[in-house]
């Protein structure tokens, strides 16, 4: 499954990267919340996919029964989802906030601060 | 001797204090600093004669090879003597020439830095520390030039002077580090020098010519000479001081110091001596040209300038003695005359040459002085000026291989200055008076001190050469030289081929003294050479600086964040791919492909639903879909053993949509920005990072980890810290650091949330 | 117009914060041994109010929250901060948990610990953050 | 046997939801749609939970259960009220062949209030 | 539990999410879709509870709870959304 | 254990946490902000001078050993990272008491502030690849919100921006992270130097150093990568561009120099030669966007980009006296550039705008001024005796010994450009009068300023300054602090073997 | 109803205090809770209901179940007959039922029950619309509909 997942993965990268390069700023941001999704879902799969062991410690023992997954890496994930959501929580309220300002979705409408 | 180097910079920092309450006096008091030096390096003048050069060594960065570490020899010496004296006058000048102006004081700042800089450069041993003085007199020189800072071109030829200075100070700067290489690694000059295969240096000709950028530049040597007459820009003692008698020498001082030990090359000859003496034409023509009376003596610090780099490069004994004393002799007429010509600017309100005229009643004594040093700067007999003339012609003829060139050129050079001695010294005061913006009179004491001691001196020095022979030019010679030379000066040396080109020379210069308003209408017509010189070049570069600026600034900056965007993806997928393929070596396994039908599924929306979220054309209608892809992608977290990450997951998504909701409501609908094209080109820039990241897991999934640092957190959860949810164990003690950070992170985004919306409220409220 | 006006919203809301509040609860504190834990517990309390908010407007959310959003968060964040420092003063490197297993009377054996603190902590701003955010956008709106 | 009741539950349950999936294809309009997922939909989840929770044959697992079960019953009508009216509002299109419609003409979409007043006088005609 | 069951389970919530899917993308209203999103989370809460039984792991039922509990938040989302005046045409 | 090694980090977040709690007093915010950031400042030199004479410092957290919980790890760099971070909060924490409005301390400026400083002290700290992430994340949304203060549309526009791109970078560092333990089965920096060296295929290993690489460049603004730096940098409240100018940039080049230093030395042919690449381009194109604009802030924003590139030049070269030189480097330039926004802050006070053209006068009215802008102006563009000078003098150095011609090339035009930039500002809102038709404005500015929030401006400014010239003036004993780093970088064996014990 | 919330907060500080999440733990400290709950009405001169009509809670659950299932099968032969014979509308019914919870659970029961949807509430409360799918028997729709709102009337009283 790992390996239909790295095809998984992928398609979700590409569609993320394609979407942020639409010049709609809440496409760009969905994009990002598409992106952020598929690095979670990237870590969660190189360290190996594991059915059906939850890393759970049953009551009277002390390891999880039958083997595990590998606890870490969903820590992790987890930590990397609940700050991808505060950062996307941002960009969310941004793209709201400089359309109020600027008027315009439009990305290539907003080049004042390079040019 | 530290502090001596240094007093100028402690008095530079006292400086405006002391000008404000000294009042009109400050420049006399001032003076004592430098008239202090001047005697302390006298006391100086025997020891080196007795005991050779002395090295007293300060630490200040050895970590660095930096130190303070000061070498006197004869060079040095001759060096800090015309510094420090020339200094006293220019100093008391000053104040005169400046009186009652309101940036005096911080004039005197600077002034006192420079002149600390400056001896800091001759006095340094070590190269780093003589290179931070090097740089430093470019700055305080910049500030100095651009001393009439409102004024647009004072700023402009400040800065043409900075950056021709500085550019060839960095370039110098490599190649003194190159130099401490070649020579074994120490960067005290009296060690470095004392290296005989400094010239077999694998990268030779790159120092040499590194270096040469540097004192070349410093210098004003061709092409780099432009910079040089817009200095003048600066007050006049500035231009006595920086642009005649010091500053510009410092390469001069460096070319002389360094050859002998990297001199005596082809290289060095054809370099210095080729580059020296267009130089020594090309400011001797365009004096010529000049009615300026600052300008006429810019050309002409040129011309000695080239004077002096040719004789370094020839190389010969007699073309170091000529070098040396050709130094003296100029940096006494020179300063003198620079400032006669700001005491006439000062009384009488005007530069130019040819509005002036019949003054030598008004001012004899100005005129007098200016007599003695123009027969100095012509070479002529009884003058220092005649002797060094002498020996260069000498020096000239007796070149190794282009000898014929050095001399032909030399004598062309002498001719134009002869006549534009000639016209300095005579012009502006035979004749009729004419009138002038001020009306003219005697200049103060103050400014005609400095000038009439050192016209003397250039006299009393021509009279009695065996003097300064002994006591400053043969120490310094065997400095350049490397080696002791028994010689003399005198005013006679027979009728010889130098002789006779002197007299030639001052024959032609007269005559065209004679004709110089004749000379001055060709000039006029023939302005097409401003089109071509190195000036142009410089103007053309800034222009091509701005341009290429604008240009690439425009193209890498250019305010599109699809090009951002896809330019971090390519070099990403570029860097990340190429390595990959290149340095990769194992086979790609496909790895497990074994899966059940509700994974298969699951996985097979979620792509679905991405791809159909990135090219629906419905907002909403691509938050639901992302809604659905939050969905799948908890399902595959519950599928592979995550039930906390799916439990997150679900309702991160959820919490997500609602915001999201929340926020469109605002903005447009999607509309169809984009052209076909720049879909496709977008399409498979997604592509290949996607496939790349595809990749990526393949090849990582095949690494087996033996022993991953889970497998102790696994057993340590419930004995040792007492959880039975080992995920939850790492979020909130394993790796509880993480979490803190993790929910400052939440925290932050709420702050900054409510800043935007609320700051956005009060906006209104206004 | 400030609420959804939907009757039938607002009597759901007001029967199932309680219930997803305590829901959060449960999930907070058994969240060490099952599946559970701050942040989701935090979450679910804030969908929760989110609802209320929905079927309600801003200003009747407020109240609610006990305290501003901004200080749950920074209470949160020093709740957390804290449990951390703790054990400084043990003599122990930051973050090592501590646990007071307290033994009631009549209720067997209860553990407190640092830990415990800690999801608290992250408890309070994961709510708070969520509901500043949310009430800031619902109040931006109205 | 509780097994035999938990596979019934589960294949039931999956069924159901499978309808309600049908049903969300098949039907013409938008208030179909939510018939049939707010009830084949939302029952079979129930129906499942019910069925995972006599599998497990446990007291808490089986509350958990009945909760789930709960849970699904009590929000879908709401959310499909709450989607139906706004669908509503903003005057998403029903089925050509619907009968009768006596909401349209109570519906005040500017003030966005629906009053009972126009179809009670109407009735008592 | 015989594996035909959970494989029939699989198969028959497979296809409704599939069909979910379908209309979630061809709308053609903004209601249409975000029904067929209530929809889809009913089936993962089936799916995740069959899983639970497949592996005999009961922790999982706790995620499909909270999806139960919660689930329908995005519904409410939307059709506020839609009440507010949001855009119409999609 | 060494508590002090997360002081620099807890202070703050107490900091931050207590600003939160007492965000209705604007009085107690601003004094938490002086006394927090001062108290991070003495921890932070505690720190330097404990590690300095005791070694490399560890704390495990949670009192698990290494590597299996996270540790935090003070070595000279990580050290002298954290005090010159402290060093700018400090001084920002001075420099914003006059200078943010009421508005930016209502919504959370001081927070903000302490939290990203948190953030950046943490990510100097840790001793673990995914916390590096989390300190990312911090310091990140910290200076989202911060630059966002104001909500002017230049703000936003510039904010998109930087927001979208630092996340891409966010993202990939997540990603680089998660192949790492994908790869070793371990996030520990100490363990990783140990495991992956074990990797049986090192291209591999190669092939996620470039994504690191990657990753960090963006956050560190190298080419090709920094285009959301002058699109944003130039836009929020001057005492937070200074903030963004000092340090965050610099987290990415300590994260590029910690991980191609500790973790990928293995191919340094290959990728070091690339940083080399890199460091050139970097150099070249931010100078030049610098030579092309006319606003104070953008044209240091561009600077930053190109002092950047100095930085990586001396991890590329990768010989000690390299990484001395840029180690030595980013010290001085976090205090120079920093210092230069303050100045321009300054300006802006005094004349109402950044835009060159429209200043002018301020050498004739302030020259003390002019002085404290010439000293981080000066020793940006390297001039001796200046701090700046010895930071290049040693890079140069240092390449002109590996025989790099074409970086040594590079990095000493770069530098004459760069003084070409300083001396643009100098020239124009220094010694040239000030343009009559903003005459009126610029008065009215100066009149508004009052002499005492000119002094607290100034007092971060001149200590900035001083440090400036003593970086320069006593340049030995930083040196032997870069040295003695670079010796700690270069040998990972002495961070190995503090960290995981006797095994390395 | 006050009093039920009440009753949980208790069994949930129960749990907190034994440490026993689980279901076992939540139903002694339901009982735990009741009993405190009912001693402290006593004391205030209250009586404690909701017990009481636990029974016709549960043959309310019960009928309600069985609607449910009803209206399952319907729309199944809806869904999969292959010709649609629905007559679908929006039809508006007079309230009774005045209280909040009241007409929500009436709305709720209706949302569950064949053919029907809630949709709205009359902003005076007097009348429920409804979207039927078989909206060509209006009276016996109604019928169907009061009946069920009787029984909720019932349930509440
Ligand atoms: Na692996
Ligand atoms: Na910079």
């Amino acid at each position: 499954m790992e390996t239909i997942m790295a095809f998984v993965v992928g398609a979700l990268f590409a569609a993320s990267i394609y979407m942020m390069l639409r010049r709609s700023i809440v496409k760009l941001v969905i994009g990002l919340i598409l992106l952020s999704n598929a690095a979670n879902l990237l870590i969660f799969t190189v360290s190996g996919l594991t059915r059906g062991l939850p890393p759970l410690i049953p009551e009277g023992s002390s390891l999880p029964a039958g083997g595990w997954a590998d606890p870490l890496p969903q820590a992790l994930v987890l930590t990397a989802i609940v700050i991808g959501f505060g950062v996307l929580a941002f960009a969310v309220v941004l793209i709201h906030r400089a359309y109020e300002v600027i008027n315009e979705d439009d990305l290539d409408k907003m080049r004042s601060t390079d040019t | 001797m530290l502090i001596a180097v240094l007093s100028g910079f402690i008095l530079a920092a006292f400086a405006p204090w002391l000008t404000r309450s000294l009042g009109d006096k400050a420049g006399w008091i001032l003076a004592l600093l430098p008239a202090g030096l001047f005697a302390y390096f006298l006391t100086w003048v025997p020891v080196v004669i007795t005991d050779g050069a002395q090295v007293v060594h300060y630490p200040w960065i050895p970590g660095l090879d930096i130190s303070l570490s000061i070498l006197v020899d004869g060079l040095s010496l001759l060096f800090a003597l015309l510094i420090s004296g020339i200094g006293t006058f220019i100093i008391i000048y000053a104040g005169g020439y400046l009186h009652g102006h309101e940036d005096l004081p911080r004039f005197y700042a600077i002034m006192f830095s420079f002149m600390a800089a400056m001896l800091g450069v001759v006095l340094s041993n070590n190269i780093i520390t003589l290179f931070v003085f090097w740089e430093l007199t470019s700055i305080t020189s910049y500030l100095l030039i651009g001393f009439h800072h409102e004024q647009k071109d004072a700023r402009w030829f400040a800065l043409q002077g900075l950056l021709v200075t500085v550019g060839g100070g960095l370039a110098l700067l490599a190649g003194l580090i190159m130099l401490a290489l070649a020579g074994g690694g120490s960067f005290e000059l009296s060690e470095i020098l004392a290296n005989e295969d400094l010239r077999e240096y694998g990268f030779y000709t790159g120092m040499v010519i590194l270096i040469l950028a540097g004192t070349f530049t410093k210098s004003a040597q061709v092409p780099f000479h432009f910079w040089l007459p817009n200095a003048m820009a600066a007050p006049t003692p500035v231009s006595a001081f920086l642009h005649s008698a010091t500053m510009v020498k410092a390469g001069v001082y460096l070319m002389a110091r360094l050859n002998p030990g990297i001199g005596g090359t082809e290289l060095w000859l054809y370099a210095l001596g080729i580059f020296g003496a267009l130089t020594m034409f090309t400011g001797s023509f365009m004096a010529l040209r000049s009615t300026g009376l600052k300008a006429v003596l810019a050309y002409t610090t040129i011309m000695a300038l080239g004077t002096l780099t040719m004789l370094i490069g020839i190389g010969t004994e007699q073309a170091i003695i000529a070098a040396m004393t050709f130094l003296l002799a100029h940096a006494l007429y020179k300063a003198s005359l620079f400032m006669l010509a700001g005491a006439l600017d000062h009384e009488t309100g005007t530069k130019d040459i040819t509005k002036l005229g019949g003054l030598r009643r008004l001012m004899p004594i100005t005129f007098v002085t200016a007599c003695i040093a123009a027969l100095s700067l012509a070479g002529l007999p009884p003058l220092f000026g005649f002797i060094a003339k002498e020996l260069m012609f000498e020096a000239a003829l007796q070149a190794p291989t282009i000898g014929l060139f050095f001399t032909v050129l030399a004598v062309l050079s002498a001719i134009m200055i002869v006549a534009m001695a000639a016209v300095f010294a005579l012009r502006p005061f035979i004749g009729d008076l004419k009138e002038t913006p001020k009306k003219p009179h005697e200049a103060p004491l103050s400014m005609l001190i400095g000038p009439v001691v050192l016209a003397s001196l250039s006299l009393i020095f021509g009279l009695v050469g065996f003097l300064p022979a002994a006591a400053l030019v043969a120490p310094a010679v065997e400095s350049v030289y490397g080696a002791p030379i028994d010689f003399d000066l005198y005013l006679w040396h027979g009728i010889n081929l130098p002789l006779m080109l002197s007299v030639l020379a001052v024959a032609l210069g007269l005559l065209l003294f004679w004709k110089w308003n004749a000379v001055l209408a060709v000039f006029s017509r023939m302005t097409f050479i401003d089109r071509f010189g190195p000036e142009r070049g410089y103007e053309k570069l800034m222009d091509g600086l701005v341009w290429l600026a604008a240009w690439q600034t425009r193209l890498l900056q250019n305010g599109y964040m699809r090009n951002y965007l896809i330019t971090i993806v390519l070099t990403t997928v570029a860097l990340t791919g190429w390595t990959l393929f290149v340095h990769a070596g194992s086979p790609m396994p496909l790895g497990d492909i074994s899966f059940s039908l509700h994974e298969i599924v699951v996985a097979g929306l979620v792509v679905m639903g991405a791809i159909v979220a990135s090219v629906t054309s419905s907002r909403l209608g691509a938050v639901a879909t992302l809604g659905m892809v939050g969905f799948g992608i908890a399902l595959i977290y519950v599928f592979f053993s995550a039930p906390d990450l799916g439990t997150t997951q679900i309702m991160v998504e959820t919490l997500t949509v609602i915001l999201l909701v929340l926020v469109l409501f605002r903005l447009p609908s999607f509309q169809k920005l984009s052209s076909t094209a720049s879909r496709m080109r977008d399409a498979v820039v997604a592509v290949s990072l996607g496939g790349l990241m595809t990749l990526l897991i393949l090849a990582v999934n095949a690494v087996e980890v033996t022993e991953p640092i889970s497998d102790q957190l696994v057993a340590w959860s419930y004995p040792e810290a007492h959880g039975r949810n080992i995920v939850n164990v790492i979020l909130v003690d394993f790796r509880a650091l993480d979490t803190l950070g993790e929910i400052f992170v939440v925290g932050l985004a709420a702050i900054g949330v409510y800043a935007m919306i609320r700051l956005r409220a009060e906006d209104k409220a206004k | 117009m400030n609420s959804m006006g939907s009757l039938i919203l607002r009597t759901t809301a007001r029967f199932l914060l309680p219930l997803l509040l305590l829901f959060s609860v449960f999930v907070l504190l058994r969240g060490h041994d099952e599946p559970g834990g701050g942040f989701i517990a935090g979450l679910v309390a804030a969908v929760g109010f989110a609802l209320y908010l929905f079927a309600f407007d801003a200003a009747r959310t407020k109240p609610l929250l006990v305290m501003e959003p901004q200080v749950m968060v920074g209470a949160g964040l020093l709740a957390a901060t804290v449990s951390g420092i703790l054990p400084v003063f043990a003599g122990l490197p930051f973050f090592t948990a501590l646990w007071w297993p307290v033994e009631m009377p009549g209720f067997g054996e209860v553990k407190f610990s640092t830990p415990l603190i800690f999801d608290i902590g992250v408890y309070m701003v994961v709510l708070g953050s969520v509901m500043k955010i949310i009430l800031a956008l619902a109040e931006a709106e109205e | 046997m509780s097994e035999v009741m938990s596979a019934f539950f589960l294949l039931v349950g999956a069924g159901f939801v499978l309808i309600g999936a049908l049903g969300v294809i098949r039907m013409p309009d938008l208030m179909l749609r939510m018939h049939t997922t707010t009830k084949a939909g939302a029952l079979g989840g129930g129906l499942i939970a019910i069925g995972a929770g006599l599998f497990f044959a446990d007291a808490s697992i089986m509350v958990r259960a009945v909760a789930i079960l709960a849970f699904v019953v009590l929000t879908a009508p709401i959310a499909a009220h709450i989607i139906g009216r706004a669908a509503y509002f903003v005057g998403v299109p029903l089925w050509e062949r619907t009968v009768t419609d006596e909401l349209r003409e109570c519906l005040d979409t500017e003030k966005h209030t629906l009053h009972s007043t126009k179809l009670k006088s109407d009735r008592s005609e | 539990m015989p594996i035909w069951v959970i494989t029939v389970s699989y198969l028959l919530l497979c296809i409704a999410l599939i069909l979910g899917f379908v209309r979630l993308v061809k709308g053609p209203s903004l209601p249409d879709r975000v029904v067929a999103l209530e929809l889809i989370a009913s089936i993962t809460v089936g799916l995740i509870l069959i899983y639970a039984v497949q592996t005999g792991m009961p922790y999982f039922i706790d995620v499909a709870l909270v999806l139960a509990l919660t689930g329908f938040m995005a519904a409410v989302g939307f059709a506020r959304y839609l009440e507010r005046g949001g855009s119409r045409d999609e | 254990m060494s508590p002090e090694v997360a002081l620099p980090v807890i202070i703050p977040f107490i900091a931050g946490a207590l600003s939160l709690i007492f965000y209705k007093s604007h009085a107690a915010q601003r004094w938490i902000g002086v006394v927090g950031t001062g108290a991070l400042l003495i921890a932070s030199i505690v720190l330097l001078y404990n590690t300095y004479t005791q070694g490399i410092l560890v704390m495990e957290m949670g009192n698990w050993p290494a590597p299996f919980g996270i540790v935090l790890v003070s070595d000279l760099l990580g050290a002298i990272m954290t005090v010159l971070a402290a060093i700018m909060g400090f001084a920002v924490a001075i420099y914003s008491l006059p200078t943010i409005s009421k508005d930016h301390e209502a919504f959370g400026y001081y927070p903000l502030t302490h939290l990203l400083l948190a953030g950046v002290c943490g990510a100097f700290l840790t001793g673990d690849v995914f916390n590096l992430y989390v300190w990312v994340e911090v310091l990140l949304v910290a200076s989202f919100a911060l630059l966002i203060l104001g909500g002017e549309r230049a703000q936003m526009e510039g904010a998109i921006k930087y927001v979208a791109l630092n996340l891409l970078s966010s993202i990939m560092l997540l990603t680089a992270v998660g192949l790492t333990y994908g790869l070793t089965g371990t996030l520990n920096m100490a363990d990783l130097a140990v495991k992956l060296p074990e990797v049986e295929d090192q291209g591999l290993v190669t092939v996620v150093a470039m994504l690191y690489l990657v990753s960090f460049g963006i956050k560190a603004g190298a080419f090709p990568l920094f285009f959301w730096l002058p699109a944003s940098y130039h836009t929020p409240p001057v005492a937070v561009s200074a903030l963004f100018a000092g340090l965050l940039t610099k987290v990415g080049v300590y994260a590029l120099f910690r991980f191609f230093t500790l973790l990928f030395n293995h191919d340094v042919g290959y990728t070091h030669e690339l940083l080399l690449w890199m460091s050139g381009f970097t150099m070249i194109t931010g100078v030049l966007g610098a030579a092309y604009h006319y606003e104070i802030r953008r044209i240091l924003s561009f600077h930053i980009v190109s002092q950047i590139g100095y930085m990586i030049m001396g991890l590329a070269l990768f010989t000690p006296l390299a990484i001395v030189g840029g180690v030595f480097y980013i010290m001085h330039h976090i205090i120079v550039k920093a210092n230069l926004f303050l100045v321009g802050g300054v300006v802006y006070f005094l004349r109402g705008s950044y835009e060159l053209k429209e200043i002018g006068g301020l050498w004739r009215t302030k020259p003390w001024l002019g002085l404290l802008f010439l000293v981080p102006a000066l020793s940006l563009a390297g001039l001796p005796p200046l701090s700046g000078f010895f930071g290049k003098y040693i890079i140069i150095r240092a390449g002109v010994e590996a025989e790099s011609w074409g970086i040594v090339a590079v990095a000493l035009v770069v530098g004459l450009l760069t003084l070409y930039s300083m001396i643009k500002i100098w020239a124009e809102a220094f010694w040239k009068a000030q343009p009559e038709e903003h005459e009126e404005r610029a008065a009215q500015f100066e009149r508004t300023l009052s002499d005492k929030s000119l002094a607290l401006m100034i007092l971060p400014i001149a200590a900035l300054a001083a440090m400036t010239v003593f970086i320069g003036l006593g340049a030995q004993p930083i040196y032997e602090l870069a040295d003695a780093a670079a010796e700690q970088l270069l040998d990972s064996t002495h961070y190995i073997q503090a960290v995981l014990g006797e095994t390395p | 109803m006050i009093w039920f919330v009440w009753n949980i907060m208790l069994a949930l500080a129960w749990l907190l205090l034994t440490g026993n999440f689980s279901g076992s733990g939540l139903l002694t400290g339901m009982i735990f809770g009741y009993v405190v709950l009912y001693l402290v009405a006593l004391g205030k001169g209250q009586r404690i209901t909701y017990v009481r009509k636990i029974p016709q809670i549960i043959g309310f659950t019960l009928f309600y179940i069985w609607e449910l299932i009803k209206s399952n099968v319907r729309v199944a032969y809806e869904v999969l007959t292959p010709r649609h014979t629905m007559e679908p509308g929006v039809i508006g019914i007079e309230l009774e039922l005045q209280s909040d919870a009241g007409i929500t659970i009436l709305a709720n029961l209706i949302t569950m029950t064949p053919g029907t949807l809630s949709l709205d509430v009359s902003n005076d409360r007097r009348m429920l619309f409804i979207h039927a799918m078989y909206a060509g028997d209006e009276e016996s729709l109604r019928r169907e509909l009061k009946d069920l709102e009787r029984r909720v009337i019932e349930l509440l009283s």
